[in-house]
């Protein structure tokens, strides 16, 4: 307990969530701080084929095993099942309409590729090894999550808008095919391919890591100020209660398929974290009718952070307690 | 200069519907659009700013000239993929140079 | 298509302003606003162009539609706030869909 | 509020032109323009985007709002430029506050 | 003597120096060559980061004295004061209309963070140490000179708008929240915190700096170009005269309160600085009448310049003869 | 030949060629994503003031000297008549306007300053030198074919607008001023420059590399796509012959005029590759009636990839036999 506590206080203050906390404060004071779209943009850009390459490499240097097609066979079933759980909670914990609800779903099967890339830094700072192919379990649990809720939706007699394009756009979204993409790099190029360029994939990683999550801080705590009418208690606690109880699956599947801890950790993080990305984009086509303050307010305003600073070092102490290690 | 009358649709949507858009058009014969940016506004939805954001978010002002008497066509696709989406339409008579493009 | 007459304000104002415009907007009953990026421009205090620059510099254009009964509260609120600054008010009479938004 | 009668002139024309235009409409006596950054669009030359673009590319839109006894001038000034290139003109009646401006 | 003529010989060929003088020359040759405001603006926000921290770090290192304190409290009353100073200058010097002596006095009192950093280079070069803090110096001194000038403005009858909403505006403005915030999060992660982080904020720091200097130096053509006709030779020789005249007491204060030899020439050069990032957009909220091209093209196309240029060199020279160092 | 095999093979799989052929399929492929206008022209105008200031950094090292001289004549004179070639064998091998053609002929006359900065990537891989003064080469090899273009024109009959602001605007366009400017900021600052801001121009530059040709990936695919309809067979067989020609081409030249391995392998390149950036902007303005589609694709979407996985190798590889080196 004592461990999980100075875990926690130490990344507390990490420089990666102290901007996070500066963002949000900059954006709940109404300071006029903004950071331009593209320059965000292009830190997401950076920062997936960073994290892409990064795995591909690993990927390369430890080889391929079954635990690796477990894996991602596991991010698809737990991308598509999650969206039921957290569907089934929200119908109890709120009162959200079924469309509103299944579009919160959806966001809570996919993940968080920051959350995820905040972990590995965690992760690095305690010497603990990971599989390089969690990325790759990453990127094929951004999607499936999206059709879980249109099936919810469909279920419960409301119309879907599931169009022929759309699947396409999910799949060939763009965090996806820079994700998969440059793991493919990666893969291919090995160390010798990193040795190439990683001064600038490597060495900067976290400075930048900071500047995107000061823009989070900012984006989330704007969110928070204009929706605070949309939020209920009962929404609040889902939020925080749906990630506790996924990263327990994330754990229990992890454990199943035999990851190691920093396997089991990430694992856990991608079931907890929801997405702010590329879901809430997918969701304006398909599920038009749902409010996006809802969504967007509950992952990136209160599930995000609550990862971010509480759920990593946690989940972390709960694998190593666990696990043994 | 000789002129020719037209109307001019200007169509603010969600950008993740922009190719929806487009392509709704494109099918009923409207081959030519402007897409602006937009940084932010407000409407029932409530206030947003594009600042900071990352994917597709925010939305985009799409604007149409076309001859008076293919407007009810473009109305009828563009409101299809409007319709249950945020967004707004809005029609201004206007004149053009070079009608043959239009 | 069913249209409602509506009247189209556009407001190209300096960026340091767009909060207050926006507020003073809100306040006079104006709920329904679209900003547009400005890249560059002439007037009568010469040229300008946003290229390289930092912090609020430039000017935003804020596109309004709105019912033709409520043009001389918007002109106003509009008005208090673009007086003393650099800026340009244009109207122009539009047609929208959906009426019951404005 | 008392408002004067106007001409909005928009402009789409290829980026690498836009000062060949702005020169021309200074020369023919108009003094005031805003531009504005264009994303993308669709026309007879095929459909574009300004996404990942380097270099001089894309188009802008170029809004002027004029007296309507200089429309004329206007036209010609900017057709001259426009001409053999992409772009498409049109004009709006408006209204505008504080005519002494233009 | 000789020594400052070489010294400024090596500050005016080194990089950054040149960048600028790259930029304005381009744009007074009117080539098309321009960097987008989103990267500009980006660019800006990476140097207010790296130096806010690196700042915060160094306090951490060092500790907080009395010094300290005296220091804020000395940034704060030389920002109300200069105003008044360059007001008066400007009275004598020019024949500037009371709105617009007050704006421009307001962009003098306030300061120029590029110059500010480009001073602490110059500085490392030297290898002086300088008090870390002098970051939180400059954030104190942004914004109490646009006071002043609306004092100065009211004084002289003109109504100056001091609307409730601008004294927040003005606190809170983008860069002195971000200059303080990773200040804070700086003394807070301490050298722990940078080690994460240097290989983003310290070691490609210098080169940001160049292309952003090439960024102001085409702002700055692009400005005198323009603005020709409004400036007059009293205005030109007043943006020269004031960085001597406030340079000096600069140094004085800085003496005066025991600053090392590298806390004193910031000093001088916070107050030699005039600001055009922030103060500008303020002014075109609270001072509508006043002319922008008058007090940009003064700050940006004069005084930073020379102060880039020659001024940095000259303080610098000035305080080691005066304290002996 | 086995050599010039596993060089192609190599050079295949760097991350460099992975992320132009990832932008490539994402684009075929029809993905969404995309990178922001700002970032890539901020990515364009990190990577010309890197290559230009690395440049003049090596002059100022070795010094100058009558290959120099020789050099930047030979490229004016290349520049200038590479397109009579090209137009030439736009006759014999497509049906194009002489319009079209000479717009088509402007580009192979000019160059493609990401092929270059490609090509010294791989030489450095390879541990060959070469002359640094080759970017001034690059510079001055961008303009001429423009004018070369409109003089074809205006001889077949056509009026092409040579207006007065044009020649300045060619002259003075964006790359050819931060290159030329960025060389002589390096040969002034020397070694002592580059050390200051080396972490920003040279540890990183592969990896911005990279990113940007993802970016021309992304533009090639888009274009491709569209203009299927525009390309003949004999337009894409130009696109491949043109290149081999001018390499050879430039070989001859190079070793006429004595430069060393690399720089022979260099101006190779430079004669090979084909403009997309500054040429283009200039054509909208001088041949608005010529077609974008035709040019841009065969530059881009043809030539450049080719070039970028096949020239290069084979460039150095024929330069290594032949010289024997
Ligand atoms: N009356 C209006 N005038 C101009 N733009 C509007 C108006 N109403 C809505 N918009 C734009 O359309 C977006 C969505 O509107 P709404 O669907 O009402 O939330 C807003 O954020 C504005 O950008
Ligand atoms: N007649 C006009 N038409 C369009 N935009 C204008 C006009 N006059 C001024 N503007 C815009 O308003 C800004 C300020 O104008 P001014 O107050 O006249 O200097 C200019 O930079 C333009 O962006
Ligand atoms: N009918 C139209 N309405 C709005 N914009 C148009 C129209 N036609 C062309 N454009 C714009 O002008 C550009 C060039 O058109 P074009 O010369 O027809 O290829 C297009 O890419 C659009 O941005
Ligand atoms: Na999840
Ligand atoms: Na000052
Ligand atoms: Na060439």
């Amino acid at each position: 307990m004592n461990e999980i506590l100075s875990l926690t206080g130490a990344n507390l203050i990490s420089p990666i969530i102290l901007s996070f906390a500066l963002g949000l404060v900059a954006a709940l004071a109404r300071s006029e701080l903004t950071i331009p779209e593209a320059v965000a943009k292009g830190m997401s850009i950076y920062l997936l084929f960073a994290i892409g390459f990064k795995g591909g490499v690993a990927v390369s240097a430890h080889g391929i095993d079954t635990t690796l097609v477990l894996s991602l066979v596991a991010g698809v079933v737990l991308s598509f099942g999650l969206p039921m759980l957290a569907f089934g909670m929200l119908r109890l914990m709120t009162g959200l309409s079924n469309i509103d609800a299944a579009a919160v779903a959806a966001h809570y099967g996919s993940i968080s590729i920051v959350t995820f890339v905040a972990t590995t830094s965690v992760l690095k700072g305690q010497m603990i090894d990971s599989e390089g192919y969690m990325v790759a379990v990453a990127a094929v649990m951004e999607a499936p999550a999206i059709l879980s809720a249109l099936w919810l939706v469909a279920r419960s007699g409301s119309k879907a808008k599931m169009e022929p394009d759309l699947m396409r756009e999910l799949m060939l979204n763009g965090s996806i095919v820079l994700l998969v993409g440059s793991f493919f790099i990666g893969a291919l190029t090995g160390e010798k391919g990193l040795a190439e360029i990683s001064p600038f994939i490597v060495a900067p990683f976290k400075g930048v890591l900071c500047l995107f999550l000061l823009d989070m801080g900012l984006i989330a705590g704007r969110g928070l100020r204009q929706s605070k009418k949309v939020l209920s208690v009962g929404a609040v606690a889902f939020a925080i209660a749906m990630p506790l109880v996924s990263s327990f699956i994330g754990l229990l599947v992890g454990m199943l398929i035999g990851l190691s801890l920093g396997g089991i950790v990430l694992l856990m993080v991608l079931c907890a974290s929801a997405s702010y990305i590329a879901v809430p984009a997918a969701m304006r086509v398909a599920l038009p009718e749902a409010n996006p303050a809802i969504y967007l307010t509950l992952s990136l305003g209160v599930t995000f952070p609550f990862n971010l600073a509480l759920g990593i070092p946690l989940y972390l102490a709960i694998a190593q307690t666990v696990t043994g290690a | 200069m000789q002129t020719h009358i037209a109307k001019r649709v200007e169509i603010v949507i969600e950008a993740p519907l922009e190719r929806r858009l487009t392509t709704a058009l494109t099918k009923a014969g409207v081959t030519g659009y402007t897409i602006l940016p937009v940084l932010g506004g407000s409407g029932r939805s409530g206030q947003w700013t594009l600042e900071g954001q990352v994917g597709r978010a925010g939305m985009v002002s799409v604007v149409c000239l076309i001859k008076p008497e293919r407007l009810d066509t473009l109305l009828e696709a563009a409101y299809r993929v409007v319709e249950k989406h945020i967004g707004v339409v809005s029609i201004t008579d206007a004149h053009v140079v070079r009608a043959e493009r239009f």
